[in-house]
């Protein structure tokens, strides 16, 4: 089973040269840390820049430079600045090779719920909507089951949805999953030390899951 | 060329009245009109339909003029990091409008150019789609939506010039130029005001034809929310 | 009756304070030689200026700064530059105050016709279009006959349009007319020794002309 | 950052085919992709739509591919300034679109933002009109006009970097950075090519991420169409 380090470190594989990706908050965040060596990649964030740096050194934060989450941070050299209507221009227009973001619910059609949950304080899907309507290549990084023991990857979400049949691919704790193009979940990787029966298990949703499926390599 | 220099935020703001719709630069805490704020509050000027990206923290930036009951309603895409904002939400004091955030900076650009609506797929088969008209271009859908319409718009960039050129600092620009072109009114605070001449015309954000008022403001609080830093090593 | 410079002087008189212009080729362009001392005007091009300056000094000139006549001009202490996108924007969002533009033909419902004639070959309507669809206060420049005689004030456009309904003020050599919102031009004054009857005479569209309508003063 | 730098103009275009739509940045013969143009010629590609404000003089500019006989069709606002193209034009070997100024802009912008379809007052009512969709809003009517899908597109900046990151020099932006956005491939041409870091990231004009390729341009010879002078005094 991963933790979240796992989860990023799994979908950095994901990540060709040459690539510009966005990064969700909380897990997809993480996964800058794990950018392969010799892997150019140019990070997008929302806000307005292209080529998002570390966090700076104590004693150099800027405020006028944050990323989405609103994180004190740096530029890199070719980085770029502009506003917030052609930063979702060159989102909408898939500029952006691969989107990377966390989700309560993902479905086996393909659909994704993340931004509101009925009955509690809605913060706003701030520029989620966007994303999963507009990106290519879209890979979600969630708990495969609530703390409840629930399984967040289901035949049909249940909360309010993000985005509609815009999900190909799905990191979990326990395993990589495909969403096929005709509907249903494909086991690709099981997690270090995770059966297949417990994925299926912790599977809502329609699975095809090969017995022979091959555990990740992290490393 | 045309001076639009007033003398602080008191003048500039002196004819928002109550119930106007007004736009407000920034994200988060990053690039927020400080002395507009500051001086709609002292004002007290109330009914506002505000739209931001966001709404502030309790004690700054639109959590302001949240505390003292200004705002009717808010069109935002993100408003979490505001428990007095949730008290007024869950009371039924506050109107809350949530938006996708490309879909709130599309509908400023469609004012400032002119364009009554644009069509974006954000928010296709959710709950934002409701009551609006999708439409399907190449196969994908699309919703239509409409242009902004506000009294005023307040921003806050770096630098300008008494002719309203602006420039913005780093990701402070945000969605301060596209709110600049979609105002019926806009008000620019800068933090250096300089005389025309000064900026290269390259490198200005925001032409001055966008720009009613500028001001240079005082006392930049640049509030940071998510201070995060790496260790030396 | 009024040369060139004379439209141009007379055009020049209805430029206020604070006012954005955009100048057209031909007779426009010559308005900028008469805006009043102490009139501050910004002239933009369409090309993506804001705060056109003079023709520059002999051997100052720079292939990469004209205007939208392809002319080399120079910028002034506060300009601007900024993208087609954007000058066509800010034209379309009615931010600038005054558009000043010559006609083949003008209706006496505001149609006008400057772009294209029918058998010869069609240069393109650059900006125009544009222009006189999206301007809240159009000026147009033009002779008042053409070389035949013929008026080129008409009931009815004969040449294609450029724009429906959208001018309110015509400058000729003979007069300045307005255009009723209701239809029909309306005499506002005369130019120098040109009599009111002269005008109707000249004027194929409606006209509505007092017969005490004022000589124009032009200094 | 990625690496986009090619050796030169050939190799930049080296994959544009018979028949590939182009668009080409400039106005007039300012800011023209200058290397690219004699590349194209160089190759001898034919059969070529040209999405391009104007289409250059007789000699210099677009104008040397109409010589060579490549282009198809010509999409721009304004074609004055050739005889070689009226000539075309007038025996039928020429087709030619001619479309607004800001529609023509307009309709590139709304490629590089994703947008399928933008809504333009102008040319209701003209023939520009014909065919199209008109759509009243707010008591105004408008034509729907649809985004331009261009296989490449072509522009010259003054200054760019490696990581594709361009700057244009006064009104020689013009349409380049609108095009720059709209292309399916990048082309970019750039008298000054530098090492990332180079250029300030509050300067850059179009970002790297629209750039595929960009190298440093040669022999820029920056004819000037109307060379308008004032005396000394």
């Amino acid at each position: 089973m991963l933790d979240k380090n796992g989860i990023a470190k799994r979908i950095a594989k994901e990540i060709k040269d040459g690539y510009y990706v966005n990064l969700g908050i909380g897990i997809p965040t993480l996964v800058a840390n794990f950018i392969p060596q010799g892997i150019n990649v140019v990070l997008q964030s929302e806000n307005g820049l292209l080529g998002m740096g570390p966090f700076p050194f104590e004693g150099e934060e800027d405020a006028d430079l944050i990323n989405a989450g609103k994180q004190t941070i740096t530029t890199l050299p070719g980085s770029s600045i502009f506003d917030s209507a052609m930063s979702f221009g060159m989102i909408r227009s898939q500029k952006i090779d691969l989107t990377i973001l966390g989700a309560m619910e993902v479905s086996e059609n393909g659909d994704i719920a993340n931004w509101k949950i009925p009955g509690k304080m809605v913060k706003g899907m701030g520029g989620a909507m966007d994303l999963v309507a507009s990106a290519k290549n879209i890979i979600v990084a969630m708990q495969h089951v609530n703390k409840a023991g629930e399984s967040k990857l289901l035949p049909k979400c249940s909360l309010p949805l993000t985005g509609v049949n815009c999900i190909r691919k799905v990191v979990t704790e326990l395993a990589v999953l495909d969403i096929l193009p005709e509907g249903g979940f494909r086991l690709v990787e099981r997690a270090p030390g995770v059966s297949v029966d417990y994925i299926k298990q912790a599977t809502a949703g329609k699975l095809f899951a090969d017995e022979n499926a091959p555990e990740m390599i992290l490393n | 060329m045309i001076n639009k220099v007033v003398a602080g935020a008191d003048e500039a703001i002196s004819d928002i009245k109550n119930g106007s719709t007004l736009m407000l630069g920034g994200f988060g805490l990053c690039g927020i009109p400080e002395n507009c704020i500051a001086a709609l509050v002292r004002k007290g000027v109330k009914e506002l339909t505000c739209i931001s990206n966001n709404a502030g923290v309790d004690d700054f930036g639109i959590g302001l003029m949240l505390q003292q009951h200004q705002v009717k309603k808010m069109i935002s895409s993100y408003v979490g990091e505001n428990a007095e904002f949730e008290r007024q939400l869950l009371s039924g004091e506050l109107e809350v409008e949530l938006i996708p955030q490309g879909t709130l900076a599309t509908r400023c650009m469609a004012a400032g150019y002119g364009m009554p609506a644009i069509f974006t797929p954000a928010g296709v088969g959710t709950e934002v789609a409701e009551g609006k008209e999708t439409r399907n271009f190449n196969g994908k859908d699309y919703l239509m939506e409409y242009a902004f319409d506000a009294d005023f718009a307040l921003v806050k960039a770096w630098k300008g010039d008494t002719a309203g050129n602006l420039i913005f600092r780093s990701t402070s620009r945000n969605f301060n130029p596209v709110m600049a072109m979609a105002g019926k009114i806009t008000i620019a605070e800068v933090e250096e005001l300089v005389e025309p001449g000064v900026l290269d015309p390259d490198h200005i954000h925001t032409p001055g034809v966008y720009v009613h008022r500028i001001f240079q403001g005082a006392n930049y609080e640049k509030r940071i929310e998510q201070r995060t830093v790496r260790p030396r090593n």
